[in-house]
């Protein structure tokens, strides 16, 4: 249990090599093994990916009602800690309505998408040392050109959905995320810069004496609010701008797509968050306790952080938002890029 | 049952030899399409479950209007969106393709040294200069 | 995987861009044609570069280039295409018979 | 690292930038002239940095970008005919609709790109500088985008340019698979070594590409619709400009990376070259509009710049050279006077021109001289421009010899509507008796290039001498 | 200065330091230059400058003409310098005994041809302008020895030419001058090709005459070179299928040009065949002989056979030109120096004759408003004796009457010519006879007879510059006729250099 919490590389090669001894005795080839064992990974993976998301919905529904003086959920479970599950239940029960003038393969496809694209963010992101799926040397590439695939899901669900308010929900997410991907990315390079590398299990390395947060405060505040534009949370949240736009793209979802869009973004929110842990707060290191849960610990601080603005701060008008990225944040991250690089070299 | 796994590993990956020792590069790519493939199977077999849980209503003619407020829908669902989204776009493509070379650069950041960065500083002054010319001339206005 | 896959495919995705260019009657599907053809090349680049000349990443550096100036590309293309169908009122080629001779 | 090796190019990027920035700084009231006088300035001492350059062979980033005396030529080529736009621009800007200073600003990316494409020896270069100037160009065709003929001309420019591009990029892609180089000179050395027939398939989608580039039939059907509807200094620039930095390229392409497979594609230049030129006349005779009429004349010089091609050697590339020299004097000489007629009549029709000898007797002369030399009337440029090309094709022998007798009777076609022009400006009496006045800058225009039609004939040697072309 | 000429034979005395050719050259190009630069109205002026040039360019022909020494045969008065070494192209001029006829032809042609246009109303200044490029073209093509220089002035006197009938001429002024360009365009571009092929072919690559011959092509060669060259000095000759460019030409041209048009243009093709078909290639040539036999017979019936049936008069002369130069195409065939000097005495005489018949044609013009035959028929000589005299002398020329020039030069190419081709020689002496026929009707019916009521208002000449061209070219035509030796003498010895 021990070599689990603090030493969960050699736990897993432990394990790999005794499988692989015990298949090479039964005569499965080492490829194949490899493969197979891909399987448990992936369980684990959507285990925990689901396991935060619930606990996310919940933890949101009780950080507003406390930010709004009130309890919020409390009657399912313990202060409502059964909720996310009875939602779940509610919604594997709704008919899934598709009117008949909606794009019915575009309509199911782009949740089914939206949630594959947020959990794929994930298979990258070092929960421990070696612990990683894919440890890709272009991490930091793939982590933005898989986020970046959301903004499509979005804008076919919104247009797929035949609604006026579908589509201009959809629009404005898609100008905002886009937006905010330049600075997203401008300011996760000069984080790259520090670590010589895009590899994110290198990054986390480079930040073994001190997080990026120290050398980098201005690549961590744009990148946090760039994060916050890129999920589409409040005050970015315009897409569901419910007091204009009824529901945004969602309008005419309902049921179990609505739900996987629902869940994608409860999936992404959490990528953001291990994300900016990953890149900023030092990934999984920390004293005394086991990395992966200083990883949950950083990961859910960003992630209050991310509610708290949510329901402290009233939602920006589209134009600003857009004014606000081009002409504030894009600028800043130039220049926060320029001097990280200048002094690099000097 | 070897034989498909066999397959879907050639698929996958060209070699899984010895994929822990070094990171090999396709092999990752395969772990990706496997990723793919799983969050697929998943939303899938949820909505499945859904299809078969859910009650099935007859479709009415008010359960088939779209919703607009309450009231009936007017003219195409498709309405034509602003236009002023289209120069965002336009710049967006063009700070988002300047991103592909900067990811060489930090990537080559070291061996390059002064050299490279001056190049692509001389590179983004272009592109800032771009978007100055884009700012002054209204284009991030909203109309 | 052998090379000779990576090249029919690249061959495939271009010659269906290809062809779609030359068939397709709508600008959008024209321009999404001349993308898929983009992508064609940078298969077989891609898989050329990986295969052939592994020490010379010349390969990759191209498809980088020819994404960038193709998305410049892809982004002008539509600014035109705006234009014209704001005075064309239409989308189809056929209907762009002004000019001839 | 030679880094003044690239002051010309960097002159540009300066002034191009420059202009950029001083769009939105100038007060409208001068903001034509400021813009203007910038451009014209930065050209100017990019001409000059381009012709100390003459005589240096040099390369820079392991041979990605080369000085020698073919790009130096063209650069020369590239600013001199941009210059000259630049001041019909300035003459003719009061008639363009919208933000005046994007024009003078893609008209200094394009030349950049043409200057990058010249001087390139490399494909990811060649790639960038063609797109650089295609995109320019697109977008320049397409200026007056509420004109209903412009953006339809500037969208299928646009369609077929990409179209084209993708070919060249696979092609492009085959040669690098094949060789496992895009340097030129590194390909030749494969290339030397045997060839396959997918090498050749790819060398053919190389050629189709930039076939389309330098409007070679039957990849010509961008050219009349493009050259009608852009501002007439567009098209003027686009006529010398986009296609002389295709033939540039094209030539170190074809001459130095696939020099020792000539034996092929020689065969296949020559035809194209006798296809484009019959082509190019036969539908010029058509025309009644002369922007269209010189559009399709252009499609035929390409058939003859190509017999230099196609005759694959050293003395072919000169010639090339030369002969664009000739063509963009004539050409921009001849837009010149189409930019004066039409900023005072808003007229392309050659019928417009009736007696513009009455109306305007220097720029009947010029316009006269200028579509004799382009017919090839000797003593003027275009004259010596035919004849060297013909002469190095002569040289070579057998099949060009054929060629040769194809591209000189096409001359002599093509003389037809030249001189139908002239006819119509000197023999038929004018309906209007009004003057066309010309601005100052069109006539400096003008002179500059009946000037350079004109001392072709003394300065032959010297200029031949300057554009050899490095390595062969 | 000691020059190897053409032929391998010493300099005359004729030569001096003076560029005597230059001057001639260029003369008429810087009166074109003063024209430029003065005033529309003054047309006076005008015409008197391009008269004082093209009278100053006669006297330094004439002065040419007698210093040069006729007992040598090469080439005289030579100029060389480099112009460009690659290619290598030199300004080299020369004349010899062939040359210089033609030279002497062309100055006194355009000072008539001037004279004949001192009644031009119509964009006078325009005119002499052209008038004076195109005196350069012309002595250009026949000083010329480098085929660069020589090929450069044949093109150059197209675009003149291609004015002064589009402008100037009559209602179907237009085609004939789009006509006539496309046509030597056409024909030219072979002949640069040939040039080219020459330049290409020779042991060390050159343009220079003199060099080339002595490249001594293999035969084979020689034919190739051949047909590219004759279909370009085909067309200008004219030779039978390419002919039909100048009964157009001529008829729309106004009488001045015409006069220049058969007086001297038709000649730069005659004697490009001769200096360059025979002079360069004549192992070539003997492959064509039978070729060009066939061919000169068919331009002198043919010709003489359509002309028989006109009505325009000026088509009529235009036709009898395409069946004389037959005359020449013939020698050229036959390669025998007397046939060749009676070719050369030809174009000389033609060139007189037709100019003459030309000129006045154009003055009937003038007055009658027509050149239709059955519309003038009826004793004008009643009513203007004295052009009608000098009319039916000029047609006597034509036809070949004995004591003017063209019938000597008939005479020596039939007698040159029979010894090797006798059927083509004694069908082309049938010629002679359709010409009288044609010649003498034309005459009878519009001269003599009675008076024609309608014409009785018609003037004589008057003017002295009507009188100077025919009295020039009567004069000319009757010496050279009494003593052809004026240029037979000259001739000779550069033929027989050139046969050798």
């Amino acid at each position: 249990m021990w070599e689990f919490f603090y030493a969960p590389d050699q736990w897993a090669y432990g394990i790999y090599k005794a499988v692989e001894t015990w298949g090479q005795s039964v005569g499965i080839p080492v490829s194949l093994i490899q493969l197979l064992l891909l399987i448990p990974v992936a369980v684990i993976l959507l285990a925990f990916i689901f396991l935060n998301v619930m606990f996310l919905t919940w933890m949101e529904r009780k950080v507003a009602g406390h930010i709004q003086v009130r309890y919020g959920p409390m009657r399912t479970g313990w202060h409502g800690l059964m909720q996310p599950v009875a939602d779940a239940v509610k919604l594997l029960f709704k008919e899934p309505i598709a009117l008949p003038g909606v794009d019915r393969f575009i309509y199911f496809l782009s949740p089914m998408f939206m949630f594959t694209m947020a959990m794929m963010v994930f298979i990258v992101i070092p929960f421990s040392p070696g612990w990683v799926v894919a440890s890709l040397d272009y991490g930091l590439l793939f982590i933005f050109a898989v986020s970046g695939m959301s903004s499509f899901f979005v804008l076919a669900g919104g247009w797929c959905s035949n609604n006026k308010w579908s589509l201009l929900g959809a629009m404005r997410t898609v100008a905002q995320v886009i937006g905010y991907e330049v600075p997203l990315i401008l300011s996760a390079l000069g984080v790259a810069l520090l670590a010589g590398s895009l590899n994110l299990t290198d990054i986390v390395a480079s930040q073994k004496g001190m997080w990026n947060i120290v050398k980098q405060p201005l690549g961590f505040i744009l990148f946090l609010m760039a994060s916050l534009a890129e999920a589409n949370r409040g005050p970015f949240d315009l897409e569901e701008a419910e007091q204009e736009l009824v529901g945004g793209y969602l309008t005419e979802y309902s049921g179990m797509p609505f739900a996987m869009f629902y869940l994608g973004e409860y999936t992404h929110l959490l990528a953001s968050g291990a994300i900016i842990t990953t890149l900023f707060l030092g990934g999984w290191q920390g004293p005394l306790l086991p990395p992966i849960i200083w990883f949950l610990i950083k990961c859910y601080a960003v992630i209050f952080i991310f509610m708290w603005i949510r329901w402290t701060y009233p939602r920006i008008r589209v134009d600003h938002l857009l004014q606000f990225n081009w002409k504030f944040v894009l600028p800043l991250a130039l220049v926060n890029l320029g001097i990280t690089s200048l002094v690099l070299v000097l | 049952m070897f034989t498909a796994g066999a397959m879907l590993a050639t698929l996958l990956a060209v070699d899984l030899g010895d994929c822990l020792k070094g990171v090999n590069f396709l092999f990752e790519f395969g772990k990706i399409a496997f990723f793919t493939l799983v969050g697929v199977l998943l939303v899938g077999l949820i909505y499945f479950l859904n299809w078969f849980l859910s009650p099935k209503t007859v479709p009415t003619q008010l359960r088939n209007t779209a919703y607009e407020c309450g009231d009936p829908p007017v003219g195409s669902g498709w309405a034509r969106y602003h236009l002023s989204y289209y120069p965002f776009a336009l710049l967006f493509v063009v700070f988002d393709v300047e991103a592909i070379f900067l990811f060489a650069w930090v990537a080559a950041f070291k061996p390059l040294g002064l050299f490279g960065l001056i190049e692509v500083m001389i590179f983004i002054l272009m592109l800032v200069a771009g978007l100055v010319y884009a700012w002054r001339k209204g284009v991030l206005k909203w109309v | 995987m052998a090379l000779v896959n990576y090249l029919v495919i690249g061959a495939i995705v271009f010659s269906i861009g290809a062809f779609g260019v030359l068939t397709r009657r709508n600008v959008v599907f024209v321009f999404m044609c001349l993308e898929l053809m983009f992508t064609g090349v940078g298969i077989t680049l891609v898989a050329f570069s990986r295969y052939f000349a592994p020490d010379l990443a010349v390969g990759y550096i191209f498809v980088i280039f020819m994404l960038t100036v193709a998305a410049a590309e892809t982004a002008l293309g539509l600014g035109i295409f705006l234009a014209v169908q704001r005075k064309h009122g239409t989308i189809s080629t056929d209907e762009f018979s002004n000019l001839k001779g | 690292m030679n880094w003044w090796l690239l002051t010309p190019e960097i002159i540009i990027t300066v002034t191009a930038l420059l202009v950029l920035v001083l769009d939105f700084m100038l007060p409208e009231s001068n903001r034509r002239e400021g813009l203007g006088t910038v451009g014209v300035l930065g050209l100017v001492v990019a001409l000059l940095a381009s012709f100390r350059l003459l005589g240096v062979e040099d390369n820079l980033f392991n041979g990605v970008f080369v000085v020698d005396r073919l790009a130096v030529a063209f650069k020369i080529i590239f600013i001199s005919g941009a210059l000259l736009v630049y001041l019909l621009i300035i003459s003719s800007l009061e008639r363009l609709p919208g933000r005046r200073g994007e024009f003078f600003w893609l008209v200094l990316t394009a030349l950049l790109g043409m200057m990058v494409t010249a001087a390139s020896r490399e494909l990811v270069t060649i790639y960038v500088g063609i797109e650089l100037i295609s995109l320019s160009f697109y977008a320049l065709v397409g200026y007056r985008r509420d004109d209903k003929n412009a953006t339809e001309a500037a969208l299928k420019y646009f369609i077929l340019g990409s179209f084209a591009i993708g070919l060249w990029l696979y092609g492009a892609a085959l040669v690098y698979g094949l060789t496992g180089q895009t340097d030129l000179i590194e390909i030749a050395k494969m290339v030397d070594s045997g060839s396959s027939p997918l090498l050749l398939i790819g060398l053919f989608l190389l050629i189709v590409g930039f076939g389309f580039k330098m409007g070679l039939a039957p990849f010509h059907m961008w050219v009349p619709d493009a050259y009608q509807e852009a501002p007439t200094p567009v098209t003027a620039f686009l006529a010398v400009g986009s296609k002389a930095a295709a033939f540039a390229v094209f030539v170190r392409v074809m001459l130095t990376g696939f020099h020792s497979l000539a034996a092929t594609w020689a065969p296949w230049i020559g035809f194209a070259a006798a296809v484009t030129m019959t082509w190019g006349n036969a539908a010029a005779l058509r025309q009644t509009n002369i922007k269209r009429m010189l559009a399709y004349s252009g499609v035929a010089h390409a058939g003859y710049a190509l017999v230099g091609v196609a005759s694959a050697s050293a003395v072919g590339s000169q010639a090339v050279t030369f002969y664009l020299f000739a063509y963009l004097f004539a050409t921009l000489g001849a837009f010149a006077v189409v930019v004066a007629f039409s900023n005072l009549t808003g007229s392309d029709l050659i019928s417009d021109y009736a007696g513009l000898h009455w109306r305007n007797p220097f720029l009947a002369l010029g316009l006269t001289l200028c579509l004799l030399s382009l017919a090839g009337i000797p003593p003027l440029a275009g004259f010596f421009g035919k004849f060297y090309l013909f002469w190095g094709a002569i040289q070579q022998g057998g099949w060009l010899l054929v060629l040769v007798i194809i591209a000189a009777i096409n001359s002599a076609i093509s003389l037809y509507y030249y001189v139908n022009v002239i006819r119509v400006m000197y023999f038929i009496q004018p309906s209007v008796e009004q003057p066309v006045t010309s601005p100052l800058l069109v006539n400096i225009t003008l002179v500059v290039a009946l000037a350079g039609i004109a001392l072709a004939a003394f300065y032959f040697q010297p200029v031949l001498a300057g554009i050899e072309l490095a390595g062969l | 200065m000691r020059y190897s000429g053409i032929y391998e034979l010493e300099l005359g005395e004729g030569n001096n330091i003076m560029p005597w050719l230059s001057a001639l050259l260029w003369l008429p190009l810087l009166g074109t230059l003063l024209i430029c630069f003065m005033p529309r109205q003054q047309e006076k002026l005008i015409k008197g400058t391009a008269l004082v040039v093209a009278l100053i360019d006669l006297f330094l022909s004439l002065v040419l003409y007698f210093s040069y020494d006729n007992r040598l045969a090469g080439f005289q008065f030579v100029e060389k310098a480099t112009w460009m070494s690659s290619p290598a192209i030199s300004y080299h001029l020369g004349v010899d005994g062939i040359s210089l006829p033609m030279v002497i032809l062309t100055t006194f042609i355009f000072v008539c041809a001037i004279l004949a246009s001192w009644n031009i109303k119509h964009r006078t200044k325009e005119y002499f302008l052209l008038v004076t490029i195109l005196e350069t073209a012309v002595l250009g093509v026949f000083v010329s020895l480098d085929l660069f220089l020589f090929f450069l002035f044949w093109e150059l006197e197209l675009i003149p030419m291609y004015f002064l009938i589009g402008i100037w001429g009559s209602e179907r002024r237009e085609y004939a001058a789009m006509k006539f360009i496309i046509y030597t365009m056409a024909g030219s571009a072979f002949m640069l090709a040939g040039f080219l092929a020459m330049y290409f072919l020779a042991p060390s690559p050159t343009f220079d005459l003199v060099d080339l011959s002595r490249a001594g092509f293999a035969p084979q060669v020689q034919a190739l070179l051949f047909i590219l060259l004759f279909l370009g000095f085909g067309v200008k000759l004219p030779v039978f299928p390419f002919h039909t460019w100048l009964p157009d030409a001529h008829v729309e041209a106004p009488a001045p040009i015409s006069m220049i048009l058969a007086g001297v243009l038709l000649k730069m093709g005659g004697y490009g065949l001769i200096r360059i078909n025979a002079g360069l290639l004549p192992e070539g040539l003997k492959a064509f002989i039978p070729l060009l036999a066939t061919l000169a017979v068919i331009n002198v019936i043919y010709g003489a056979y359509v002309a028989m049936g006109q009505k325009d008069l000026k088509t009529m002369i235009a036709m009898s030109s395409v069946s004389h130069m037959g005359f020449v195409l013939l020698p050229i065939a036959a390669l025998t120096p007397v046939a060749l000097n009676g070719a050369v005495l030809e174009m000389f005489a033609h060139g007189t004759v037709s100019g003459l018949l030309f000129f006045l044609i154009g003055l009937l013009y003038e007055r009658a408003h027509t050149r239709q035959i059955p519309e003038l028929e009826g004793g004008l000589v009643a009513q203007i004796p004295r052009m009608g005299v000098a009319f039916i002398m000029a047609s006597m020329a034509s036809l070949g009457l004995p004591g003017m020039s063209q019938f000597i030069a008939e005479f020596m190419v039939f007698l040159g010519s029979y010894p090797v081709l006798q059927v083509p020689t004694i069908i082309a002496v049938f010629g002679i006879v359709l010409t009288a026929g044609y010649m003498l009707w034309m005459v009878k019916r519009i001269f003599y007879g009675p008076l024609n009521p309608r014409w009785s208002h018609l003037t004589d000449m008057g003017q002295v510059y009507e009188y100077i061209p025919l009295v020039v070219l009567m004069g000319l035509t009757i010496v050279v006729g009494v003593y052809p030796a004026l240029i037979t003498d000259w001739s000779h010895p550069s033929l027989m250099a050139l046969l050798r």
